[in-house]
């Protein structure tokens, strides 16, 4: 008999939520992804003439549909970043890595991902960074392994 | 508009884990508690409305299995939002705006411990460009967190003193779960958990559930002798992207502050809903909150944070302020999403 | 250059540690036992199997503990054609709501040991226990409800719990 | 205090089982544009967002709404998302239709959808969870039981059900928008079907589907300035009831009886079945069309499968019933209600094209979920309340 006075305690047992999500992706986003799988970069131009990366489908300000294509450079600028010494499963990097958003070259806003730097005193908003292509790329966000400094000129 | 009020609030401690409690067993007390606690008889209320997340149990329906704390026999009008508590009180204050009922039950829960919380929070986030990279909670807020800080509009130490600050107000509230003096020194001394971010910076894992009874005219004035009446109300959302956004501001708060009264309004008290220390810098720009505001008197979402839960926290506990005559008006915020992406605004106010 | 991408898979992860909280740990370790063990409500004195930790008609928390037979009615069924996702059992089967003797409300559970075309409202039956050394304070400790060979129960006496 | 609100723009997706074409985003939006470009307005008028749809696990995005808002044109605005499982689609209209009326906004943007190709149904909405029975039955192992009950207490024939399965199907060929077109359909292609869980065969149930659902909600003043027709709220209603107790009529259940009766009062109906011109009843398995229209208060108690039978419920019956075709034809499950929702407001329009009863006036749009224990209803008309 269960008695919670007598400290028996109640039952507890893992559960595992798993699913692999299987995702349409509409004009926008593949073409997003194609353009990634090829090593190529492309933002979306608003009609208010921003660049966005990674683009929408439609203007985040006003919900209006976006078309516009312009591909942008591999490289940018850091805007703000934070260093995780522990990485989680499912991040892009193993070891200890800087999150960043990074605004490319060309583009208006900024991108969410992964820096590949020695160590957090290497990392510095407005620094510049060069995206790091992986090898067997398939059409994901993933394909950017991550970005790396810019080797200083 | 109609003259709202929140007339009880009760809430359960927060737990780093409440084990023994299934959120039915959580509830059911609580909610007799609240109701006792407004005077009004269960079968007067007339509406009945509650916020929480599938996600946070791993498991669909959730709020449904809730509902048996509820008693709800004969069948009762009843609604759910899949957000925090605070905007299910929204949805209850709209509501009484009809003028056919007087009374409104609100509640929220969320077992914050069943899961790795900041790892579930990343299914939140846009599921092509970012999910996919597996994102955490902490590492998001870090980045808006280093933005401010390269802004020059905060710095370590004062996100330190904010920490210190509101676990040594939550020694006065019980149901608080990380509460004591904290020393700036030492806590600038630990550690990054994810830099710019330390431990201190990061709300706790909690488990929870807080409910609220609103009633509306002289039902309220009937019930309780200050109600905490509702002057204005009101939410704003952002784009969800964090690159698209100015993560230093937060002009989502500020509008839904205009358009609740609360600029130029004169508070005694603010509860903030800023899960991470820098965040309630960033609320207290966005609500321009003067010097002389006792802000999260509660000691806020740094000292007692079960998600789902805590903004709706943050409305009972400015309420409860009003209701026993320590303050005379208030405002409190309630956030959803990464980085203060939704933001719901509300001024309360007692008798003169 | 190849076909352009449409889609992308997403897998998810997320590992969770459950309470069964206290009603449920209370049923749990006394199926474990070879038994039922219910709660009846304070109010309305109505008795719950498995009990949920509140009388959701009340919502109020349960109280005094009541065994239960593991005997009872069957009070309607469905039979299951179609597999699914983690299904296991052989088709076709039936699974039924269960009046157990001395409850207020039907059990979900398998029925079990008579053909299928057999299977009827009103049938009685009794728990199938796993053996005792296997049993653990789940709910698979039930195997199966399979009949008594009691003559069917009036449609009556069970028509308040469709 | 209590303002007018009116439906003054209508849009929905078609509805199939994969919309493999489009992100979450993009089917949010064709509905979502679609009902702006009826109201012939655009996002820049509307004042705030009412989201709603089923589990966040069928699609592996908790609060979709976050993501969704900029796609939905919400920035910012208020943006509410409600969840109150099968019947969200209506409880998320009535939420938006509670903002109008309260005086609080006066164009508000309503939208619900599920994609439910994202993941599978089945393991969506019963994983295997620690302490639970075992849910050895799948959807329809929950509600057969009740339809077995339900034939016993009321001794309908055996195929009232395949009726309505036909009769749904041939509604849903006058649907350009409906998910399943079976221009073959007939009682012997029904009657031959799997019986999957007995006494329910396969075409006597719902499909899975992607698809989403949209309408604009206006105050009277923006109704005036509308360009087309709208249906005006005459009365809503919710209730709730727990899942489990001692006692409880799942077949008939109180919260459904309760929750009409609150909307009749609301409407000034005091003969459902003469007053009101069609109904769209959230019908997933076919024997719940008989079952809803004596819990509606349509017929008396058991006799709801005689209106079936004598072809009451079909296009050229005195109550026509989901003249669209239904969720036997269409069902993104958090969408679904507000379909039903949506396909009523289409009728007393009259811009339901194929599918439109000539004359339609007064018409019910009706949902429910969970254990048959969530229910949202409403009625609208032609003519201001």
């Amino acid at each position: 008999m269960y008695d919670p006075a007598a400290g028996d305690g109640t039952l507890t047992a893992p559960y595992v939520l798993e699913y692999t999500y299987r995702r349409s992706l509409g004009p926008v986003i593949g073409r997003f992804l194609t353009g990634l799988r090829d090593g190529k970069i492309e933002g979306i131009r608003t009609p208010a003439g921003q660049v966005l990366v990674p683009p929408t489908e439609y203007d985040p300000h006003t919900g209006e549909p976006l078309t516009d294509f312009v591909e942008v450079g591999q490289s940018g600028v850091v805007t703000t970043w934070a260093w995780i010494a522990e990485p989680r499963p499912g991040q892009p990097l193993a070891r200890p890595f800087a999150w960043a958003l990074i605004r490319l070259d060309g583009a208006d806003t900024a991108l969410l991902h992964a820096v590949d730097a020695p160590g957090p005193e290497h990392m510095r908003s407005g620094m510049r960074v060069t995206v790091r292509w992986r090898a067997e790329r398939v059409g994901g966000i993933g394909d950017i392994a991550c970005f790396e400094p810019e080797p200083v000129r | 508009m109609r003259d709202v009020a929140i007339v009880s609030f009760a809430q359960t401690p927060s737990l780093r884990r409440e084990r023994d409690k299934d959120e039915v067993e959580m509830l059911a007390p609580l909610l007799g508690e609240v109701i006792e606690r407004s005077g009004i008889p269960r079968k007067e209320i007339g509406f009945t409305v509650s916020g929480s997340s599938d996600y946070l149990t791993g498991r669909p329906f959730s709020f449904v299995i809730a509902l048996d704390a509820v008693g709800a026999w004969p069948p009762i009008e009843e609604s759910h939002v899949e957000m925090d508590g605070a905007f299910a009180l929204h949805e209850a204050w709209v509501r009484l705006q009809h003028g056919d009922i007087d009374v409104a039950l609100v509640y929220a829960f969320g077992k914050s411990s069943l899961g790795s919380l900041r790892d579930v929070l990343v299914t939140q986030l846009d599921p092509y460009y970012t999910a996919p990279l597996w994102p955490d909670a902490i590492s998001l807020a870090a980045l808006q967190a280093r933005a401010l800080l390269d802004a020059g509009l905060c710095t370590e130490r004062e996100m330190a003193q904010i920490a210190a600050r509101n676990r040594a107000k939550a020694r006065q509230n019980p149901f608080a779960q990380l509460r004591g003096d904290f020393d700036v020194e030492a806590l600038l001394a630990s550690p990054y958990l994810v830099s710019p971010l330390r431990k201190h910076d990061c709300p706790p894992i909690s488990d929870g559930a807080a409910a609220v009874v609103l009633a509306a005219g002289d039902r309220a004035r009937k019930a309780v002798s200050r109600p905490a009446w509702i002057r204005g109300i009101d939410h704003r959302i952002e784009p969800h992207s964090l690159g698209v956004r100015d993560l230093c501001r937060s002009p989502s708060t500020t509008l839904a502050a205009r358009k609740a009264g609360v600029l130029g309004a004169s508070v005694d008290v603010a509860e903030l809903h800023a899960p991470f220390s820098h965040q309630e810098v960033i609320l207290r720009n966005a609500l321009d909150l003067g010097p002389n505001v006792d802000i999260n008197p509660s000691g806020g979402a740094l000292a007692a944070h079960p998600m789902m839960v805590a903004g709706l926290l943050r409305l009972g506990e400015a309420a409860s302020r009003i209701l026993d005559g320590r303050a005379k008006r208030a405002v409190a915020h309630a956030t959803s999403g990464p980085c203060l992406q939704q933001n719901l605004v509300c001024l309360m106010e007692g008798d003169p | 250059m190849s076909e352009p991408v449409r889609r992308i898979k997403a897998p998810v992860r997320l590992a969770f540690e459950i309470n069964a909280g206290h009603a449920l740990t209370g049923f749990l370790r006394a199926i474990a036992e070879g038994r039922f063990l219910g709660q009846r409500c304070v109010s309305c004195h109505k008795v719950y199997v498995p009990p949920r930790g509140v009388c959701p008609t009340c919502g109020l928390l349960l109280g005094e503990e009541v065994p239960v037979a593991d005997t009872g009615t069957l009070t309607t069924f469905c039979t299951v054609n179609v597999p699914y996702e983690g299904q296991t059992m052989k088709l076709p089967y039936v699974y039924g709501s269960i009046l157990l003797d001395g409850a207020d409300i039907p059990f979900p559970h398998l029925v079990q040991g008579l053909p299928v075309p057999e299977v009827r409202m009103g049938l009685r039956l009794k728990a199938v226990w796993a053996p005792p050394a296997e049993r653990k304070p789940t709910m698979e400790s039930i195997l199966w409800f399979s009949p008594t060979g009691e003559p069917d129960a009036p449609f009556a006496s069970y028509q308040e719990h469709l | 205090m209590n303002e007018r609100c009116a439906v003054i723009g209508i849009g929905q997706t078609k509805h199939t089982t994969k919309r493999d074409d489009l992100s979450l985003a993009g089917l949010v939006r064709e509905a979502a544009l679609r009902a702006l470009a009826d109201a012939e307005l655009s996002f820049a008028d509307i004042d705030a967002v009412v989201i709603g749809k089923a589990p966040d696990m069928f699609e592996g995005v908790m609060m979709p709404e976050l993501y969704l808002a900029d796609a939905l044109g919400a920035v910012g605005k208020p943006m509410l998302r409600v969840h109150t499982a099968g019947s969200v689609g209506g409880s998320t209209a009535i939420v938006a239709a509670n903002l109008v009326r309260a005086g609080v906004h006066e164009r508000v943007l309503t939208v619900a959808f599920e994609k439910q190709s994202e993941s599978d149904a089945m393991w969506a909405l019963s994983p295997k969870y620690p302490f639970q029975p075992p849910l050895l039955a799948g959807a329809g192992g929950y509600f057969a039981p009740l339809v077995r009950a339900y034939i016993r207490r009321s001794g309908a024939p055996l195929d009232v059900g395949m009726l309505v399965a036909v009769k749904d199907r041939q509604n849903a060929l006058k649907n350009p928008y409906a998910h399943l077109h079976l221009p073959d359909i007939s009682l012997e292609t029904v009657k031959a079907s799997p019986m999957l869980w007995d006494p329910i065969r396969y075409l006597e149930t719902c499909p899975s589907s992607d698809g989403a659902v949209a309408m604009v909600l206006a105050s009277e003043a923006h109704a005036a300035k509308a360009p087309r027709a709208p249906a005006w709220v005459r009365g809503t209603a919710m209730r709730s009831e727990p899942t489990m107790f001692a006692g409880r009529d799942q077949v008939n259940p109180r919260a459904g009886i309760d929750c009409a009766k609150d909307l009749y009062r609301q409407a000034g109906i005091t003969d459902p079945r003469r007053e009101i011109d069609v109904a769209e009843i959230y019908v997933p398995f076919s024997w719940f069309e008989p079952m809803w229209m004596e819990n509606l208060g349509f017929s008396p108690v058991n006799e709801g499968w005689k209106m079936t039978a004598e072809g009451a419920t079909a296009m050229s019956g005195d109550l026509p019933v989901n003249p669209s075709g239904g969720v036997l034809s269409t069902n993104p499950i958090g969408a679904s209600g507000m379909l039903r929702f949506a396909e009523a407001a289409l009728q007393v329009r009259g811009q339901a094209g194929e599918h439109q009863i000539a004359g339609a006036t007064v018409a019910l749009g009706h949902a429910y979920g969970g254990g048959s224990q969530f229910f949202s209803m409403w009625i609208v008309g032609s003519e201001k309340p």
